[in-house]
């Protein structure tokens, strides 16, 4: 039976339990995609250390961690096809890396740099949006792109990311509500990490669970263990699969709500001590997704001391890697600033950058920027 | 299409609102990805019928009939517009678009800047604005500056049914996302010649509607009507008013705006909308930027008042008419 | 058992069937109260149709129509105790005439005369929105307003009428998130009349019925037979109840939706037959409220043929003087425009409303208004 | 408070953001009926801090986290409003209000005139806005046109501590509705004494902040202080600068920014809103309606460009600083 059919009072889908042991039906990876879904996971965990240290150090700006939620994003970035699409938000760096992302882009991107949020053309990844549950509607509207280009046939999904706050936003109930209403190829996928900022997922909502929201629209919805990445892989290839199969009158988009934890702040500017205790962190942190697959893997036979540290030092060195390139690439010109607002620039900003090129001339770059 | 083909092309005499269709249609004929979708613009064919029988002609999947939700219509529309289809979202009324605001704002005026290109929206926002019909409130604004202010945006507002159709056809083929203000309260109040198949008029540039030496008059829109009406009046007092239609008011014609000043050395600017934060201060601004060793007498404003826009009985009085145009005409002319 | 609680597979809510027979609990109502109850739907049908007259005549603007929805605006209003509250939209008017909105008022309103909007002090009546659904989240503050200054206790419940097409606008999400969070002393009534002016009941949301949204936010919906008014009545009377009842913890707001038909255009400016057939008007014709309610109170003896037509000899008298009433109004003063903008005028409001004099003044009300 | 008692009331050195925190106090310990709402105001004390303290002192009915909904906390302030509570909620960054635009304009606005004043607004739509501080996207943004441009609502932007207690304080008592909007580049760039207790700035006064006889420059919110800077810089060149920071920018002192154009015949605007459609437009359309014959040269506008607020990487150069505006006031006095 789909996980997706369960009765919601069964509980969250989980098919490894916090000690790496078998509790489900464990999804047909082969053992390298097994392996890259935990290099993967330990790619995230590293990447953020390292971004949070960054920020700390004065290299970059204010930076969203996602340690804890890796599960979560790789699980579900790994169930997607190569067509699939993601339309993510600002924490699904760890996710967008599965899909081709280069972290060098991430990197930028959070040192204030334009390029950084530029996706490679040839990656399947949406620009991520700030504003809290604004990338839902976007993400029904490709998906019904996609469906009414394809004449009702289509062999892709597109999946939606965003927290337990955003489910709060009016765009949450537009976005769903249209999904459901134009049987649209998506899957929605909440990362409830029981945060939004300081407030916490009880305030965010009287309903017990954030899945059974999708009843409102007349699809399903699907509460799983979202620290599991094996649950999260399958949960999501599950839906993917009813959001593309096209047997007519059985597409339907799919609410997932991934119950998880964020580690750390919400973001660098955070101090999660304010509103929250150590022990719950602590409780949570007994759910770490990567041990939990680590165990599994090793207990399969698939993982062992060596490809572990194989494994940490080729993710150390990416990292590494990414944070030279980023930090040696030259400082944007300012003058792109007055580029991509339109294809053609109006004749007033054209105007204005040549004022601003005079304004350049005039005082120095000095007189702008502090070194 | 040539001006030689033009003058050859078979004409229709339509009303604005139906220049409107026609422009719809001639598009979607041309490009399959264009599409229309909103409140009512399927079988209804749009509460101003703006879009009648273009469901029958194309169909439920290019004439879409939405749930009620101005971000969601929005929004869907950006995400379908990133996917390479040419979205035309109506929104029933202009006053009607703010719980979508935000999709304007932070993501059509935005995508193509924070993606560098790579994700760009071809797709125009549709919206009937302006006063005068006798509807109940919320139904009558003029909040053009909200869209000029917000860089990213262009924002088209005809006058005549040619332009509406040529205005259009460039807006839907412009990569970039417009925002279409239709002034309907002459949606029907007359008839133009406007060419059958498709032309364009182009985006960005102002008209001059009648020549005048005395004094330059800006508008745009529904108020193109009244302005003109006091421009005749005057002409008997011996005032020669130039009267110019932005038709567009991002980007803003400055050239044809300071050219026009440049001759008459005295201006009138006239716009619906509410004084304060108007586009007249923008326009007033530019004159004296840029020609203010021309300038004879202040630049005059004739807008709507800086109060919530009445409920019908009262509305004759809030809007510019030609009375009130013609008194800052004057006072442009006789300071 | 409250029909509140009733399993959501067991159909809608009725008391009194299509005939006029009784198939449910009927609410404890006096004789008097249930011939105010027909006198009110009586005058609210009435009141609509020379309405509609009026517009058709060039009397008055837009107007629209409510006929059909009588069961469900009367009935619910007379659940109402003395001191709760009434938050409408733009077809309400059948619902406050209820609660003491002189039909002079709301024929002003309709005639584009801003005094028309002020509701009477000692009413308890929130003034219509026309923005859809943008009426929720002020009755959700209202309740919650009430809640906090009477600390926790309250004896006043608030509620909230919008239609079907308002269920897919984010304020309706937002304003029962919030509700449900907060515990507000509301009830939601969703006059789903099918159509939101062309599109059907079922393009606005795949949701089976539009009670079930309320599972999304941790309270109760209900599905009631709307033009059923003791039916709504008896509904409506619960929910209040279960409002402002403080028992700790107990006080929960509801969703109730009334499923009802809107027998006449959107509004006089819309043209119905353009996209709906005539046989369903027809079919739901046969459920009308007003006559169904005559049968049943014929057949308990408390009408009469004398006291229906006491009761249509009053009613049309009670319209006539009020349109008399509006018509005799002289006209609003153009400058009361400049005033309820703020207490106090500001300076540049005070320019503009001199300078308004003077041009009055200068070219006379001709150059306004064509007479 | 008379001002004698002023100067002998205790004072704080504080800064911006803490003369906010402090307003709020003041007026909360004073007034049973005001509130504090919005994300993450409650135990977290904002994500800014300006709410500091208040849950711990108030409780969590005084100081209410709310959903994450920026129209649901607008409009359920609207309701608490209407019943007489005095709601302050907050926008934890201007550009995130979008969603509640709706609530803004067509609500906040408009309920008193809706309701022939049967019900009004006291409340304060409290939002940080502004650059410069090295937030991603959307959290920069200066939009106080589109509050400015909306009949119904006040709009308030101060600059240093002192003001920002006094206004707030003045919003919070105002029986109408107060778009409050806070310059958070400064919120901690400096102190300035603030008397404890309560005293009011009154809404819609502007003050000069430097007098001067050459070039009048108005100003407001963060942008006062590379002004300040800029005409300090000026008149060791000799160009005596007068500096007005409006303080309100709606209503606008249109008295004391005309009296002090009149005084000099020059003037710069400088604000950091995008320069189409930004209120420099307005303020001198205002001039030269009201003091054409005292001009002597184009007012000039140094204000944000009419491209997206650029990631932070480049916005030192987006925004104004004393170099920019100091050019700005050489061009008017040097005209
Ligand atoms: C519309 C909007 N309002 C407010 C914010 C400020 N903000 C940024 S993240 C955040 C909390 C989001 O919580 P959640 O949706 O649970 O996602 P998480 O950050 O936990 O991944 C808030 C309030 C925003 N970005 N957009
Ligand atoms: C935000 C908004 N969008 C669009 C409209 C235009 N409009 C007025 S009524 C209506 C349909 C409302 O349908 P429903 O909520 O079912 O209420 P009903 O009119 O059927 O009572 C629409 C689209 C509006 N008033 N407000
Ligand atoms: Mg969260
Ligand atoms: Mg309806």
């Amino acid at each position: 039976m789909s996980t997706l059919e369960r009765d919601p009072d069964d509980g969250m889908v989980q098919v490894i339990d916090e000690e790496g042991g078998v509790v489900g039906d464990v999804p047909d990876l082969s053992e390298d995609e097994f392996v890259a879904m935990y290099r993967h996971m330990k790619l995230a965990r590293h990447f953020d250390e390292r971004a949070v240290s960054l920020q700390r150090q004065g290299r970059m700006g204010t930076y969203p961690p996602l340690s804890g939620q890796e599960g979560a994003q790789v699980g579900s970035a790994m169930a997607l096809a190569e067509d699939d699409w993601m339309v993510p938000s600002y924490r699904e760096h760890g996710a967008a890396m599965v899909r081709g992302l280069p972290l060098k882009e991430t990197l930028l991107y959070w040192m204030g740099d334009e390029r950084g949020s530029h996706i490679p053309e040839d990656a399947n990844i949406f620009t991520p949006a700030v504003p809290i549950a604004s990338q839902i509607p976007h993400a029904t509207g490709m998906a019904w792109a996609d469906k009414l280009k394809h004449d009702g046939e289509t062999d892709r999904a597109f999946i939606c990311y965003f927290g337990d706050g955003a489910t709060s936003e009016g765009d949450f109930h537009e976005g769903l509500n249209f999904a459901g209403v134009f049987d649209t190829p998506n899957v929605f996928f909440c990362n409830n990490n029981q945060w939004a900022i300081s407030v916490p997922r009880e305030r965010q909502t009287a309903s017990e669970t954030l899945a059974q929201k999708a009843v409102a629209y007349g699809f399903e919805g699907v509460q799983i263990d979202g620290m599991d990445p094996l649950a999260v892989y399958k949960a999501t290839a599950e839906a993917l699969e009813k959001a593309k199969n096209p047997d007519e009158g059985e597409r339907r988009p799919t609410l997932i709500e991934a119950v998880q934890y964020r580690f750390g702040a919400h973001t660098t500017a955070d101090d999660p001590s304010v509103y929250r205790e150590d022990d719950e962190v602590e409780q949570w942190k007994a759910k770490d997704p990567i041990p939990r697959l680590e165990r599994f893997l090793r207990g399969q036979g698939v993982l062992d001391d060596d490809r572990v540290a194989e494994v940490e030092e080729s993710v150390r060195e990416e990292v590494a890697d990414a944070i030279d390139a980023a930090e040696s690439t030259v400082r944007p010109d300012p003058e792109s600033m007055f580029e991509h607002v339109f294809a053609e620039q109006t004749p007033e900003i054209r105007r204005q950058a040549e004022e601003f090129a005079q304004l350049r001339e005039r005082h120095g770059d000095e007189a702008f920027v502090e070194e | 299409m040539s001006t030689q083909d033009q003058e050859q092309a078979a004409t229709q005499n339509l009303t604005l609102v139906q220049s409107v269709r026609d422009a719809l249609a001639t598009e979607m004929e041309l490009d399959d990805e264009v599409l229309v979708m909103g409140e009512d613009v399927g079988k209804n064919g749009g509460v101003f019928r703006a879009t009648e029988g273009l469901y029958d002609e194309f169909g439920e999947d290019r004439v879409i009939d939405t749930p009620l939700a101005e971000s969601g219509i929005i929004g869907t529309a950006v995400g379908m517009a990133a996917m390479g289809l040419k979205p035309v979202p109506e929104i029933q009324f202009s006053g009607f678009a703010y719980p979508g605001f935000d999709q304007i704002v932070s993501h059509m005026a935005r995508l193509r800047t924070r993606s560098r290109s790579r994700y760009t929206l071809p797709m125009v926002l549709r919206m009937p604005y302006g006063g005068g019909i006798r509807a109940p409130e919320h139904h009558s604004e003029s909040k053009e500056a909200f869209y000029a202010h917000e860089a990213g945006l262009k924002v088209v507002i005809p006058s005549t049914p040619y332009d509406t159709k040529g205005l259009l056809i460039s807006a839907i083929r412009d990569p970039d996302p417009v925002v279409f203000m239709e002034p309907k309260l002459i949606y029907r109040a007359f008839r133009g010649d406007v060419p059958e198949g498709d032309y364009e008029v182009p985006i960005g540039e102002a008209v001059t509607r009648r020549e005048g030496s005395d004094v330059s008059v800006f508008t745009y829109g529904a108020m193109t009507r009244p302005t003109m009406e006091a421009a005749e009046e005057l002409a008997g007092e011996g005032i020669d008013a130039e009267v110019v239609d932005l038709r567009t008011v991002s980007p803003m014609d400055r050239e044809a705006i300071v050219e026009s000043f440049k001759k008459t050395g005295r201006a009138c600017v006239v716009h619906e909308a509410p004084k304060t934060g108007g586009l007249a201060g923008e326009i007033t601004a530019t004159l004296q930027e840029e020609a203010l060793l021309y300038q004879e007498a202040p630049v005059t404003r004739v807008t709507g008042y800086d109060v919530p826009y009445p409920l019908y009985a009262l509305e004759d009085y809030y809007l510019p008419n030609a009375a009130r145009v013609a008194d800052g005409i004057k006072e442009a002319a006789e300071f």
